[in-house]
């Protein structure tokens, strides 16, 4: 290998890049969990179908957008590595081989967007969802992420820190669900059915595969496995920590209980929060933006029954509330250049213009893709596909299946009729039960 | 005394409640059913076998009550449980001999 | 440590190996989520029982078979590391300990004869399927590692490139699989009941452990935390995204709708297919082989309702066409070697005759041990214990309980029984429901 | 990085301690998995909680009295390192960043207290846990840490073998869960109700975190990505296959079924005996330790029948148990101090000295705050909340909803009410069902 | 009308259907549910505890029919049903004084 | 004959079973059902929504029963019950016309 490479950061960054891919799926249980029985697939599917459309975007074109040369205007990188042209085993990105580091970051590309998914739970249309994922993370995340983390991009260039992606990643995730959530209006019986969650164990288990994945995100984000990386690594432990008792909490004073799906909220609000911050602040600092994140995300998320939007699964009151809480906190306590410090101001508006920026992007062109969809494709399922479950109506799938031993609640067509060419017809829509 | 019992479509079971509460029951016994009629049911797809599933959730209500309410109440469950659309389901009575409430050992209408 | 040593590449293998171990529950959940309710826990405990039996037998004389020298003739390691002799914490393979390389080929091992359990789901006895699997490693695994892998056998030394194990893994497992169920027979009620998956969540988190497990399984086999490491992660990671598109488009067009399952399997097909090639073809190549598995595997799983075997949760299907498309497709795509880089078809001859031998040594060894399996101690459940479901006649047990709050449906012996030593009849045959 | 430092040996160490993170929520299913389906969540949250409790006194004061320097008296560390003072992210602990050794041994305190609620399961007041949690870590395990691993503590000078914490975690909560349930008592119904695992597949899910996690925790003890992490990664792969067959064998031959129950619990059996050895035995000493730990805990299991505690999920029939085997035998299989090395009974001595200290002060100090907890707070749930379940009685939730499409089994409070200030009442328990 | 309840082995359902098609009846309700009978359970093993499971899973179906079918109906629900080993279950009939069909308010017989 | 039906608290199950097992009855079918009547449910949380759950697990148990055994059932029933908290249940009976035993084909009080 060239000068300059090392084994201990690459075997850190490829297992970080493993981690993180793992926290898409984590993801995937987190939000399926806590949708009702009838649209738990379509949950799951919103999550793992970002692992196949951007991987191959990321190929194409992504990657050089993000992280090629910046072109001059700090908006765009440049063409460069276009199919990832010129890039091979050998070539390298700091101490690790530029695969590595491509890999590492179409890791993130890839779970942005998923993030989204949670503000439309229950009524999107699977085809619009997978033409608005490809949209987004071409014409919001490739860019942003530039902005925030290419040397040229004109954030990074103006002192924003944004160590792991509060900004890029949690603040432009959530504004993407308040833009697309506002094309597509509430589900049907917001705010007058139940809709508890269908598994508080599965929430459990993306919480807590997030929580490990998350360690890749923030403490490879240090592309090395040094003194950054262990800070990072460390605050970002407790300050989820913290979070989780801050919204417990929360909830023991407002609601008498101290919940699973608060502990497990409360963890990614944490989680959330410390991304942008991991490096930059002291423990105690890091603890300090954990509770906070933790306390204010367990506020916001009543925020949707105050004002009347359905954010489902609390896209906004954890990943954009969160990741502003995260970005701004830096400018109070980053170890060097917060107001705790005695640093004054100065970087607290850095982060104040970065977060608000990336903030404004995403909501208005997410908002404009989701209507452009909806106006010509259509995003949003009808009122029969959704109340009798869009697991059904776009996956031809039931979730589970636990009826006893041997008998059965279905007749399978003649098998024969598998092997043969013809499409077969799924339910008809208007048989299917309402 | 009679037995009501009604076989419906499970959304509509938070309307029948209310609508039973308003007529002056209060207490129903609840089962999760599936139901098999005209209305079809749907296919699933599991790696190239196509299923149709034929038997649609349902929601099974039982009411005891006594044999002057049956038929105000079965109007109002059928007017409570109603979209309009196939699949519906039904709404029957049968009569009962006795009817204990096992707390109390009362039995007949006081039971209820 | 001896000079030559690196921490890097320890530190890397290492935690691939552990990655790969996670591979067999997840594989496990994979397959345990497909089979219906009254399965599931004899699917997971076939998957499981290996990492206690091939651990075992890896330690006595499965190392030293696979990765001793040649005795020669290309087929056999000599047996001087029987049970582990003469190594210790500083013998290194390489720049890593013989420890790390070891456990991660035991990870392998173990994995490989899970796999094959997939095409029997249902109706296997479990006695039965311990001793087939401790046979077939001996028999089959052993040697046909020791063949692919070790620079003294006849499929190494004839050129073929296999680098995660295409053709040792997965054409082996497949084939296997196939001669094993040749010798099984269909399930009750095959093509005619209805045989959904009971768990399509515990599908995904199957195939999300598995995707995740599998960096270690590919990256890993690097052995070194380079660039070629780097290449074979990147490549594993656009290979299975694609080949999870390439399924859902299959499926979208023969069938209508977008299924879970058919992301999870498109994934588990790409992973498949990319094994062998990871490190031998550039990012483009690695999408091509991803779509082509996808939609190939999407296809091939449905010939078993047109043969008639009951390939029960499609080992064929997608192990056994996935590698064959993998290894296969290197003689193609191959960034030296390969028809696409003007290399002519020498190595897709090579690649040809590895996978076909092994193929057609897994299938007849595996056919002829399931054979004498069956007719000496059996090796299929007799129908009553298949329809009331094989948990409870093997495992003693059920999978879930969800009755609720208070009651139940069940009584307990009287617990003092548990302390006395006389052992208590499980179930008999004849008073099981059927 | 000052001299000194290895980033292979970091990113092995900062990887092993997100390893060891995803062990409490691994243990949390495994657990979660085995109670009735009413109090699931309560046994979730009884380890997620650690995660936020102790990562918060671990910062305050736990690293310190842990792992700072010896006051003199063997017993304690100073308070040199109070609030993780004058730690930054070049301060080094060998040859890895102090803070990626604190992230490390945060894990282990993590996990320790989470182990101990298996005993308890259904029945303790969350409050109550919380702070047994709490006073616990500060009490016993922080201090027990020290005396066993920091270089000036007693246990450690006595020159006793404890690799990666058989008697610092597993003695130490085993006994530590014993001693609680002595205060607490036994469940309503015990021996006398069924109650069987609602969820075998999330028991095994946990056990698979839990295997993978644990390469983390035994290998990652090494604190270096070096031989002797190796040896350990190795011993606890084939040491934990070997617990596995060891309890199928023994459930075989007394109850005629392997068990899925079974092979779970004879993994994390293996796993807790090798924890201590995994660095000190060979590879058939480690065999020799799986099996035996296996079969023995198997055995002991059942000892709660018949001595009258209830030991709900077995924590002392496997950890205490399964710790205690695995640091004694240290004393019989040591590769250079054991009785097969031919070294004498020395080694066993100290081993056995080490193990009932921590045995014994665990029992008694956990006796005495569960005690202390149960005259003031209260530590057992009322009757009436037990029988109708915890998880609504402290947690205000259900574990799952599987009604089915469209209708549901509950309504909701007009949500205006979750904007409100006011805190609404939770369920009054005397209309609570029983 | 009658109502005519059956509980079954789970397994012979999909042929209880068939055959109730071909006799001419195009509705029925399905519930799971469990059955305490001859037919006696399993041992079931958990870390050294043995249970005994006494209650065996069945499905219990429901039909509304008129007077006249009832006996042929039971005939062929006993006859799909069949397996001839202990735990097969039972089929019983009970007088229906009402019925109703939710969706159109249909009574008696035109509501089945 | 008649079919005794009890609507019970999910753990009296077996306890009943037992009481029905010395009355001389040895079979009997159990579903999972939910209640809604004086006995309130409870309160749930979720992210800040507060949900009342009113339907209250219990279960379904039906017995048929020869005519002269319905009384002492019913009372055997009702006493295995009660824990005398809200909620209880309630136990009625119907009259039977027709009950057939599967395997056998017997009819009436040769089928129980
Ligand atoms: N003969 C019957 N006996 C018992 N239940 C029936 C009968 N026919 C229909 N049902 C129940 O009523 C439901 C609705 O019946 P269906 O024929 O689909 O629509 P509709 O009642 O609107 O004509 C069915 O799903 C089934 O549960
Ligand atoms: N007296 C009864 N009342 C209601 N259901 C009964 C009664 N006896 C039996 N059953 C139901 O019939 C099923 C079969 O009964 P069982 O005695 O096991 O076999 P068989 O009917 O073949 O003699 C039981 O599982 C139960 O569901
Ligand atoms: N009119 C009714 N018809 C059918 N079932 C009823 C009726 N009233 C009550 N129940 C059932 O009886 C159960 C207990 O009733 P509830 O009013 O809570 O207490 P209690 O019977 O002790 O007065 C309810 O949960 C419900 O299942």
């Amino acid at each position: 290998m060239p000068k300059g490479f090392d084994a201990g950061d690459t075997a850190f960054v490829l297992i970080s890049a493993a981690l993180v891919m793992l926290m898409t799926p984590g993801l995937a249980f987190f939000y399926g969990g806590m949708v009702r029985v009838k649209s738990v697939l379509n949950m799951l599917m919103m999550s793992f179908i970002s692992l196949g459309i951007v991987s191959i975007l990321w190929v194409a074109y992504g990657y050089t957008i993000a992280f090629g040369d910046d072109t001059g205007a700090g908006l765009l990188g440049n063409l460069d590595f276009l199919g990832m042209k010129g890039i091979t085993g050998t070539t390298l990105s700091g101490s690790i081989p530029v695969f590595a580091f491509a890999a590492f970051q179409l890791m993130f590309a890839i779970i942005t967007p998923a993030l989204i998914s949670g503000a439309l739970a229950d009524r999107a249309k699977f085809s619009a969802w997978m033409l608005f994922t490809a949209l987004w993370v071409s014409i919001v995340y490739f860019p942003v992420a530039h902005w925030v983390w290419q040397s040229g991009g004109w954030i990074f260039k103006l002192g924003v820190k944004d160590f792991a992606g509060g900004t890029a990643v949690h603040i432009n995730a959530g504004m993407a669900g308040l833009g697309a959530l506002l094309v597509l209006g509430k589900r049907v019986g917001f705010k007058k059915d139940p809709m508890r969650p269908h598994s508080l164990p599965l929430v459990m288990l993306g919480s807590g595969l997030l929580w490990f994945g998350w360690f890749g995100f923030n403490a490879g984000s240090a592309l090395a496995a040094n003194g950054t990386a262990g800070v990072a690594f460390f605050n970002t432990q407790v300050a989820t920590g913290a979070a989780m008792i801050g919204w417990l909490a929360y909830e023991r004073v407002k609601h008498g209980a101290f919940t699973s799906l608060g502990a497990a909220s409360g963890a990614v609000a944490g989680l959330v929060a410390i991304t942008p911050a991991c490096a930059a602040v002291n423990t105690w600092g890091a603890i300090g933006i954990g509770v906070i994140a933790g306390a204010v995300c367990a506020w916001a998320v009543g925020l949707k029954y105050r004002l009347g939007y359905d954010d489902s699964l609390d896209v906004v009151g954890v990943h954009a509330v969160g990741g502003m809480i995260g970005t701004l906190l830096i400018g109070v306590f980053d170890a060097t250049d917060g107001l705790t410090a005695g640093a004054g101001f100065s970087q607290l508006g850095k982060q104040a213009v970065g977060a608000f920026a990336v903030a404004a992007y995403s909501l208005t062109v997410s908002w404009i893709l989701a209507k452009g969809i909806d106006l010509t494709i259509g995003f949003r399922a009808t009122e029969d596909e959704e109340v009798s479950g869009i697991d059904q109506a776009f996956h031809a799938e039931t979730a589970y299946d636990f009826a006893s031993v041997g008998g059965s609640v279905a007749r399978t067509a003649p098998p024969a009729a598998a092997g043969t060419t013809a499409p077969a017809p799924v339910a008809k829509k208007s048989e299917v039960d309402a | 005394m009679k037995l009501v019992t009604a076989v419906i479509k499970p959304h509509r079971l938070d309307d029948v409640k209310e609508a039973l509460q308003s007529f002056g029951v209060h207490g129903l016994t609840v089962t999760e059913a599936s139901g098999y009629g005209r209305q079809r049911g749907h296919t699933e797809v599991y790696r190239g076998a196509e299923y149709t599933v034929d038997l649609v959730p349902k929601v099974r209500i039982e009411v005891l009550v006594e044999d002057d309410d049956a038929d105000g109440l079965i109007d109002v469950v059928v007017k409570a449980a109603r979209t309009g659309k196939i699949g519906d389901g039904k709404v029957w009575a049968v009569p009962v001999e006795t009817a204990v409430r096992v707390r109390t050992g009362e039995r007949g209408p006081d039971a209820l």
